[in-house]
């Protein structure tokens, strides 16, 4: 089971790159940030996660996963959600401007 | 005590900043020149503090293998003291220019400050994680300051790769938490040479890729360019003084701590990643002809020169790497305030319309043929000193290709900025009247003296033995380890 | 368990896959958004309750509303071009 | 398609790097020591919420400012931007039910906000919570309501003061001389653990992020809502125009 989702993890990370690598919409770069982050923060997640074991909340009946990253991930997924709220207010600034998403026909700064 | 304040004093300024804004603006007025002077002198306190002996502070008052810890030695305290000058010369410049008026500006820089601070402070890799974040957020707001659509775009494009490249410091940093569930650095080190093959190379591969996009190093340098010389001239000079010498001190903390030992051919990229960027960045250099740019693109190169330094591993090429940071970031903060200044006065950015300025400008002109003229490397200057020992460090390294790519890149450098200097002093027409007023005056003069000034020390003073024992001690992992792990 | 860990886990992907794939920047979003509840379900089922109420509140419903107010600004102009090319028909 | 073979071959590389590790039998690392001290040393009985707030709390300081920093920069990016016309917002119906909906998810965030430091959740899921009603406020009842409600400078005022209270908690513990961030090692009284009133300062750090974290989040998003530049005025007014013919 830890490795299935070590296994999607990896997956996800490497679909976010893919995105933003050979996609000209402005959109889709920024969707791929999320998913890029989803999958590093999967990956975390999943290194805490021990068979069998409970979420850690005193009282606890059995063993408990590691808790160190969930607190990671929280930091993280805020740390993310930040990233892609501030490139999605520039991407309507850089709109504004061209009245295009696409990064083919945005070629004010070249070279 | 003082690490703490380092951070949490510029935090809670920026904190301050709005309630002072919203209620009453006199008290804004009355407290920003107190909050930037405070923040300058808690940062160059707690730079002193971390020389000689290990400087640290526990968060919460856990020890530092439960909770974060801030660590000051000699490699933090150099670029602590480097990011004080670099932030108080911005602030002046931006504050002289501007006044109180945009207050959104100086609540960025006092985030960008405090979280500069905690990245050179702390001992903990998902603490730097978070910094760098805040750090990174800042800079493309900075970046965007001006709102004009190059400011934009360039922030954009600047925040698409600076993002990219945290996430793969996160996920290096998730790797790393895999192998040995533990994320503080003296922890990481102790563990690391355990660590399979595999999962090393990828968590080295990621740290520097990210750490590279971040800095700007060649192959992942085309945002460099447009974020530098679109920001506004107070920003430039903060992003190429300070800020990409931040992701320098994280390579060289990173690449010290954990692959030291444990994976040494990670240098060896590192050199290679230098010498490209110095080569490019060069070339790129030559061919422009905007002067921002020109400056933005010698940035590069630059960090190529420090890079092949920290590629070298050993404490000669540690310390000169460090040396060339603390020179570059005197000498690039000149070029781009005095540049940006008379590009600002003149109204273009384009080098030939820019004719006979030396004739209308004195004072600037010369502190920029000054700064030039170190950056290039002309010998009494600070640039030849850290060149001189950047090439001494790699021959002793047998990696005589380096050496020969630091002359060869040296010879490329003179070459355009002759190109600008001779375009300043021929005579040429058409600039208003008036000279820069004199508080801008004072910095250019300031930093082209500390440029002849720190050219002129190593020959009397064993300030270079200074930094030498610097390099040698970031080198010494095992002292690291025991001072933090064992307190 | 196990297989109906590896079934979210080969949704998920699959909406990545969608998120990354999908001709409309609109339909991208919502298979995101799904893409952020799957997440949150894996979480749970790795035990990880704090870390999958966060994902829920924050990547599938604010980050989602984000996303979905800068596409609707960004679609503005378009939008009023089409009406103005209806009330120029008319 | 090259692209893609490159993105597959990072990922058979990362694969590797992982595959070479071994799956844990048990909890080693610090997590162990949390485990089992957690309720001894802090009183909270959400473990997470005892390292966010107490074993590392300065992540989470930098964590809200990270907010703050975006926060300042959209407001900054949209400070020339100006609302000119209010979106419609929803139908009676959809008003009423929102409205009758809107005092439960208050609620709702109150309490996972101030039960932090018991059950899961904490100042971020809480103050996300109530930045979502005030979304919600503004996709029903249209854009202009809430603008009259809560005032931007309102949130602005929350948000810094969120800010101050947790640095000045942080700075209890600095004077007391445990370091910034102490709990109950700064005379935080610890409680017993599974009550309301216990685990020190993590409530009140709690209910200091979730006022950051809330304001500033429905900022952001409000900020972004803002439908029409300068630039932009001419053409839209006369677009309106055309609506109104």
């Amino acid at each position: 089971m830890i490795k299935i989702s070590y296994a999607t993890a990896i997956f996800v990370f490497c679909i976010g790159l893919y995105t933003i690598l050979s996609k000209r919409n402005l959109f889709k770069t920024v969707i791929g940030l999320t998913i890029m982050e989803s999958g590093a923060l999967m990956l975390i997640v999943t290194a805490g996660y021990v068979h069998g074991g409970v979420p850690p909340l005193i009282p606890m009946e059995g063993q408990a996963v590691n808790p160190l990253p969930h607190a990671f991930t929280l930091t993280a997924i805020v740390i993310g959600a930040s990233d892609v709220a501030l490139a999605l207010a520039l991407v309507i600034k850089v709109h504004r401007r061209y009245k295009t998403v696409d990064l083919d026909k945005i070629r004010g700064l070249k070279e | 005590m003082i690490l703490t304040l380092a951070v949490i004093f510029p935090l809670s300024s920026a904190f301050v900043i709005p309630l002072l804004h919203l209620y009453g603006s006199r008290g804004l007025r009355l407290f920003l020149p107190i909050m930037g002077l405070g923040a300058f002198v808690l940062t160059l306190a707690a730079a002193a503090s971390g020389f000689g002996d290990y400087a640290l502070a526990f968060f919460g008052g856990w020890p530092a293998r439960l909770g974060v810890v801030f660590v000051a030695d000699g490699l933090s305290s150099v670029f602590l003291a480097l990011a004080a000058f670099g932030c108080g010369a911005s602030f002046l410049y931006f504050y002289e220019q501007m006044g109180t008026g945009p207050w959104r500006f100086y609540v960025i820089f006092f985030l960008l400050q405090a979280s500069m601070n905690g990245v050179l402070l702390t001992g903990d890799l998902f603490n730097m994680f978070v910094f760098y974040e805040i750090f990174s957020l800042a800079a493309y707001l900075l970046v965007s300051y001006s709102l004009t659509w190059q400011a934009v775009e360039a922030g954009l494009k600047y925040l698409v790769m600076g993002t990219v490249g945290a996430f793969f410091i996160l996920l290096g940093a998730a790797y790393a938490f895999i192998a040995t569930k533990t994320l503080n650095m003296a922890a990481l080190a102790a563990s690391f040479p355990q660590m399979p093959k595999a999962t090393l190379i990828v968590i080295a591969a990621c740290m520097v890729v990210g750490f590279s996009l971040k800095a700007g190093a060649f192959p992942f340098h085309f945002w460099l360019p447009d974020a530098h010389s679109s920001a506004i001239t107070a920003v430039s000079a903060l992003l190429s003084g300070v800020v990409v010498k931040v992701s320098i001190y994280s390579l060289i903390r990173v690449s010290l701590l954990f692959f030291g030992d444990a994976l040494p051919s990670v240098f060896d990229v590192i050199t290679v990643l230098g010498v490209l960027s110095l080569l490019g960045g060069h070339l790129m250099a030559s061919r422009q002809q905007d002067i921002k740019r020109l400056l933005a693109y010698s940035t590069v190169a630059q960090i190529g020169y420090i890079m092949i330094g920290v590629g070298m591993g050993t404490a000669t090429g540690i310390a000169a790497a460090v040396f060339h940071s603390f020179n570059h970031m005197l000498m690039k903060s000149g070029l781009f305030i005095t540049a940006g200044r008379l590009a600002e006065e003149i109204k273009t950015r384009n080098i030939q319309d820019m004719k006979g300025l030396y004739y209308h400008r004195r004072g600037m002109v010369l502190a920029f043929t000054v700064l030039a003229a170190a950056i290039v490397g002309v010998p009494p200057l600070n640039g030849f000193m850290s060149k001189w020992y950047l090439v001494v460090a790699s021959v002793e390294k047998r990696s005589f290709l380096a050496a020969l790519a630091l002359v060869f890149g040296t010879v490329i450098s003179a070459s355009y900025y002759i190109r600008v200097l001779s375009v300043f002093y021929t005579p040429g027409e058409g600039f208003s009247e008036h000279e820069s007023r004199r508080p801008v005056l004072a910095i250019a003069a300031l930093f082209s003296a500390c440029c002849v000034v720190l050219g002129l020390l190593p020959f009397f003073t064993p300030i270079w033995e200074l930094f030498v024992e610097v390099g040698s001690k970031a080198l010494n992992t095992k002292d690291y380890i025991a001072a933090v792990l064992l307190k | 368990m196990t297989a109906f860990f590896a079934f979210v886990c080969v949704f998920l992907a699959l909406t990545a896959l969608v998120a990354s794939e999908a001709e409309e920047v609109l339909s991208a979003v919502i298979s995101l958004s799904v893409f952020g509840v799957l997440m949150a379900m894996v979480f749970v089922i790795l035990q990880a309750p704090d870390v999958a109420l966060t994902q829920a509140v924050i990547n599938s419903g604010l980050v989602t509303s984000f996303f979905l107010v800068a596409y609707s600004q960004t679609q503005k102009p378009n939008l009023l071009e089409q009406k103005q090319d209806i009330g120029d028909g008319q | 398609m090259g692209l893609l073979l490159l993105c597959l071959g990072i990922g058979w590389w990362l694969w590797k790097g992982v595959a070479a590790m071994e799956d844990p039998e048990f909890i080693i690392g610090p997590a162990a020591y949390y485990i089992i001290n957690t309720a001894e040393e802090t009183g909270a009985a959400n473990i997470v919420a005892a390292i966010l707030f107490d074993y590392r709390g300065i992540d989470t300081l930098g964590e809200a400012s990270v907010i703050y920093t975006t926060v300042c920069g959209v407001a900054m990016l949209f400070s020339k931007s100006k609302y000119k016309r209010s979106s419609a917002g929803l139908s009676f119906i959809a008003r009423r039910g929102v409205s009758f909906l809107v005092p439960f998810l208050l609620l709702y965030g109150s309490t996972i906000i101030l039960m932090g430091h018991m059950t899961p959740g904490g100042g971020f899921q809480g103050g996300a919570v109530f930045a979502t009603v005030t979304i919600l406020l503004c996709i029903v009842f249209g854009s202009s309501f809430e603008m009259s409600r809560i005032k931007p400078k309102t949130k602005e005022t929350i948000e810094s003061l969120g800010g101050l209270f947790f640095v000045f908690l942080g700075g209890v513990g600095l004077l007391a001389g445990a370091g910034f961030l102490a709990n109950t090692a700064a005379g935080f009284p610890r409680g017993q653990v599974g009550n309301f009133l216990s685990a020190g300062a993590i409530p009140l750090l709690n209910i200091a992020v979730g006022m950051k974290v809330g304001a500033g989040l429905s900022t952001i998003f409000y900020s972004m809502v803002r439908v029409l530049e300068l630039e932009f005025g001419e053409q839209m007014s006369e677009v309106e125009g055309n609506d109104k013919n």
